[in-house]
């Protein structure tokens, strides 16, 4: 998994040969699944069912795919704002996913993250996360909790933290990777280059944009892998995260892709020309993928269209289970400030007072 | 005077500022070739190229100090901080450094720097995208802190930061930027530090400021049809804080609702509840109440965010409540021009 | 009971948290090998070795944003952040991530960590050591903040906060490390979110916290000679706050003054002045003064900085502006317990 | 100036062979007047005279007075609240400085920044900083304002930014680099490696210890030199600023010596032993420069005494300036909070209202 050509063609690698036609036909399924939910959460959000921000993996179902493949179920997971393949990926409900999205009472988050914050506590999905490297201390900590009750060895825990690229010039990148590096945490850092952090290149933004070269500064080893390519990201990022849980030491993986459209779904990406518009389309992973498949007989032309319209299907159906949930409550605003109760909190809704004459009457206030 | 955007009049400050003063220039995330996340710096990349308005990395704490570095040296940076939220990677360099170099150095260095920055909910952005975190800031000597809710102050504030030679935060609100209002044309400038009464009124004084002074302004419309005679202040400063307009309002008034986005608890309100229950205690007729924001996490869920933020029906509730507290019985159809 | 001091009662209070509890793990700059920048976990990584009493890099960000991972995995790490200045850069970890985590996420994740540290002046450590933040804290839902006075409160506040499955903050006071009190042997648990009235008194109510409380003290002590009978507060608790306390006391004496460390504008003492403006308004006979910091970046010079903090002397004349505000005349030698 | 060994002999190196023996002595001049100051200043602060924190260059004095020897006057220098050395071998009056540790008006920022925050307008030492990292940010800015309004070139002004080696570990130091790199500044990161942080081994706190290999995720070229070699020091920091001002490029050099004492002057530093102790009084540059220098017959024994002697005098004198000069007025408060004035600033002092009756009499109240 040493480094590998950029910009190679997006057709899975070698290493395929020798994969299970099921699995890669599953794996096909995950990406088609990922690539309608992205594609109607677009229009649901332009129908305004969705509010907020909403960023797509358009574009990245292979590395997305690949990266949970590699995932056991043991590992925990952190994530950022761009977080809707991987909960499907790792194995949440469509339909909850899109009640996330939706702001129902039913969704991943109960309504209350957003698509920017899917978390499922039952997948050890620890979250999507909205404040740019806000995921890698935690993710680091999660680490630090894992080596704290266990040695390493092939059957440690670890952790995967995703980042993107933009995300490698923030300084809790910096101080994420150094404290994995003194502590010897079992985690894999990968980044998933899409090229662009909003509009700003790689090549704008890092003084290194080879990035998995940046883990030397903490002499962490680093790697890059086609992102385009599912078995190759799966396999690179397996390697990092046995590497990382057999010897409690991290690892630093780049996974290089394109992001088909704007940043989100409100932004046109003005900045890109109608030429690099038509060369991303031109690496879209899926219909390469599809194409290889077919290809080299793993899959029938027909099956194909089947799996295409199963996951149509299951995206309107967890369009229609959404539609369908309750939002939440507005009684339950409160629930879940604080885990441990404690005299005083305050729970005035607004125009409330927290020391009103009720109060002086003995009877609570807004307590 | 034309009618344009509090976008519009912030962005057209900007082009007339980079014009005027050579030493002017913008930093932030994707101002450049994105062209800014909420479009402020539309156009300025192409006009002025990138030594004027310069793209940096997402590294709030690197760039924000550098903004401090290049005011040390002279330069005029106006810093775009995509919204409050992400100030506190940055705040270090606000807090610790900028706000305080002028006093710490003895006076020998001057720290002439705009940090522009949005905050507010409302938009489903959720608990990390939603917050009103500026009695961080107004909470500091060393820092300025301006708080436009109209166009025109947008204009006339933003260019008294940019000539000012302190450290200026300008809270911006998503909520604001398409609102619309009437600009003076030319120059114009606010002084820092000075509230406006923007409506007189003789039963009440509403204190607000960004959104919440339009808030507070259709409170006061909604009123004065029951007879409801609403003065409005708005802060438009946050540090200094204009006590005395305030109180002098409230000691014609007797009355005092304090109208805020950001959470009960601490918040800016408090500031003006102790002002006023302090400087107008002799003629109150009523406790001065807060209208604020829930105090939790925003969530994302429409109803649930709707419950949280304060609005002008909350607003006109807790009017009418410190009205009532105070025995007060409307004067229907009067005139309400105080 | 022993007498001992705060350092020590913090002390013994993670050592025997440390034993009682295998998750409790220690995470800070300088705990282990230097025993702490003031000695607060001296001996400790002797006792339970490097995996639970882990030396950081000074990353701040990092640490404190580990110790919410650590958390989420069922750790329950104590953090210490050296001083509250160096808080700011990890406030984004703080505020953004372990206050939101258990609202955000829908209660599925807890967030089980303390962050210890100590604020406060009047050391010379000039400008950026000096500060008093709390208020950065204190404003935000998802977060505890408690600030104990005293060696028995740091004992049983910081037990409460280890135990607690939310984030707590524990305000230290660099100047209350040396203070000596009783301290009650075995379990001793103060509860989150009670405040305590710590000397009674009929005239007047001085609201504190921290540092502050004991300056109350000492005013009190020294206006019983003139015949005032001081009712001290001692808040405990930040957040939540315990308004029902404070306000029954202020509605019971008549007259309130606040004492704080911070700066004046958008202080702790603006929420506890509005709180009783409020919550007493119908029995006040003063209104409530505060006594703050100036409000200036804390000079290193020593005339300066003892210019520039709140001290018992300022209280004393402001306790007695406010008795003369409200026309009240002292009952010489009266007993003075309320 | 590439990487040299490690823990080379605490010796001028052969460099030294063509120097002028006037610049030589001067050196050499520098470097006890640094020592003696602050042998004197640990004593003023037993004494009381001095208070918050004290950090002494004891043991960096050759890295100290070579990199001032390499700095022109025309650039700019930020470094940490270590910065008494700095200050002086600078060219500020040892008198001015004493006298801000003692807190008084005469001191070079006039009392209110204290023994961390020295700073001189004229001198271009644009401040001693005490969060740690503080500096990098601002030090990175100074260097775009110099890239703003001019060209790379021999007579470009350039920014030196001091930091420690924990200091490598903080978010600042890779947002700092890193913009330093994409905007390409004239500036020179110099890491004064003293093998501590407080009581933290670099060993301890850096994935990478070997700290002028962080660079590379900048791709910014770094440099190690031995920071007892006051000539060495001098080339290697000469050679990095002139890089920075000619092509406008950052560079990091780090110059490793080691502290003598504790962190502090309050630190007894016991987490070190008395064995370790000895070796580094073994390695002190000031005896050891002395010694070659009379070896070598650049000094003679005498005007060493001379030297010293003289050294003595100038901190007695410092002393006694100081001491004779007063504390700012309590009347000055206020001066400096703001530049620009403002309405409604409030300069109360504690206890005073801002708000209180005399307001409502129209007299201003704390205006
Ligand atoms: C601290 C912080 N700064 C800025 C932002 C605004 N922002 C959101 S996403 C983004 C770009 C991130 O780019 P990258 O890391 O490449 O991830 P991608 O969006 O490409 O998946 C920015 C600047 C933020 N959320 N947090
Ligand atoms: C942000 C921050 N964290 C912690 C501290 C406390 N502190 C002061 S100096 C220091 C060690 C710095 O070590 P180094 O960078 O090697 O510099 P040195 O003291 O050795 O010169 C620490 C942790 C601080 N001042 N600022
Ligand atoms: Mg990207
Ligand atoms: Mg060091």
């Amino acid at each position: 998994m040493d480094a590998i050509q950029e910009r190679t063609a997006s057709r899975p690698s070698a290493a395929s040969a020798g994969e299970d036609a099921q699995l890669l036909r599953d794996y096909y399924r995950q990406m088609t699944l990922i690539r309608s939910f992205e594609l109607r959460a677009a229009e649901m959000y332009t129908r305004a069912k969705i509010g907020g921000y909403c960023h797509l993996n358009l574009g990245e179902e292979a590395t997305v795919v690949g990266l949970m493949a590699a995932l056991r179920p043991t590992d925990y997971l952190f994530t950022t704002y761009r977080d809707h393949g991987y909960a499907l990926a790792r194995g949440a409900d469509p339909g909850r996913v899109m009640a996330e999205l939706f702001g129902r009472a039913t969704g991943l988050s109960g309504g209350r993250g957003g698509s920017m914050h899917l978390f499922d506590a039952g997948l050890r999905m620890l979250g999507g996360y909205a404040i740019v490297g806000g995921q890698m201390p935690p993710a680091t900590g999660a680490a630090l909790a894992i080596a704290h009750r266990g040695g390493p060895g092939p059957d440690s825990e670890a952790v995967m933290c995703l980042l993107g690229d933009g995300t490698t010039n923030i300084g809790a990148f910096h101080e994420s990777l150094n404290l994995a590096a003194v502590w010897h945490l079992p985690i894999a850092y990968i980044i998933v280059n899409n090229h662009l952090g909003m509009g700003t290149s790689v090549e704008a933004a890092s003084g290194e944009p080879a990035l998995y070269r940046r883990g030397s500064a903490y002499r962490i080893p680093g790697a890059r892998v086609d992102g385009n390519d599912v078995i190759a990201v799966r396999d690179a990022a397996q390697a990092a995260l046995d590497q990382a849980r057999s010897e409690h030491r991290p690892r630093l993986l780049e996974a290089v892709s394109y992001r088909l459209r704007g940043h989100s779904v409100v932004d046109p990406a003005q900045y890109r020309s109608a030429q690099e518009t038509q060369r991303l389309r031109a690496q879209d992973p899926l219909p390469a993928f599809r194409a290889y498949l077919i290809d080299h007989h793993i899959l029938e032309p027909d099956t194909a269209v089947r799996i295409d319209e199963e996951a149509e299907r299951a995206v309107t159906a967890a369009v229609d289970f959404a539609d369908a949930s309750p939002p939440p409550d507005t009684e339950t605003l409160f629930d879940h400030v604080y885990a441990t109760e404690v005299a005083n909190t305050y729970r005035g809704l607004p125009g409330d007072t927290p020391i009103g004459p009720a109060v002086h009457a003995g009877s609570g206030g807004g307590e | 005077m034309a009618v344009v955007t509090y976008r519009q009049a912030l962005h057209d400050t900007l082009q007339a500022e980079l014009r005027r003063d050579e030493n002017v220039l913008l930093i932030g995330e994707e101002i450049g070739v994105f062209e800014g996340s909420y479009k402020i710096t539309a156009g300025l990349l192409d006009e002025f190229g990138p030594r004027r308005v310069r793209d940096t990395p997402i590294s709030e704490e690197g760039f924000a100090g550098a903004a401090v570095g290049a005011a040390m040296l002279g330069l005029r940076p106006i810093v775009e901080i995509m919204t409050i939220n992400f100030s506190l990677l940055a705040i270090d360099q606000i807090v610790n450094h900028a706000a305080k170099m002028h006093a710490m150095f003895g006076g020998q260095v001057r720290v002439p720097m705009v940090i522009r920055t949005p905050g507010g909910g409302g938009q489903q952005l959720a608990a990390t995208h939603s917050q009103n975190l500026e009695v961080y800031y107004a909470h500091v000597p060393g820092l300025k802190v301006v708080a436009p809710a109209t166009p025109a102050d947008a204009k006339g504030l933003l260019t008294a930061a940019i000539r000012d030679d302190d450290p200026v935060l300008v809270l911006e609100n998503l909520a604001l930027y398409n609102t619309k209002g009437e600009v003076p044309d030319g120059e114009h400038t606010v002084p820092i530090g000075t509230a406006a009464v923007i409506r007189s009124g003789s039963d009440v004084t509403v204190v607000a400021y960004s959104r919440g002074s339009l808030v507070a302004l259709e409170a006061a419309r909604r009123l004065e049809a029951d007879g409801i005679s609403v003065e409005v202040v708005d802060l438009r400063s946050l540090r200094p804080l204009d006590r005395q307009t305030v109180c002098a309002s409230v000691r014609k008034t007797t009355r005092a609702v304090v109208f805020e986005d950001d959470w009960l608890s601490y918040g800016i309100g408090a500031e003006i509840a102790a002002t006023i229950a302090e400087g107008a205690f002799d003629r109150l007729d009523a406790p001065v109440r807060r209208v604020a924001a829930a105090e939790v996490p925003l969530p994302y869920a429409k109803p649930l965010e709707r419950a949280a933020l304060p609005d002008a029906t909350a607003l006109v509730r807790v009017i009418h409540e410190t009205l009532d507290a105070s025995g007060f019985t409307a004067h229907p159809a009067a005139s309400t021009v105080g």
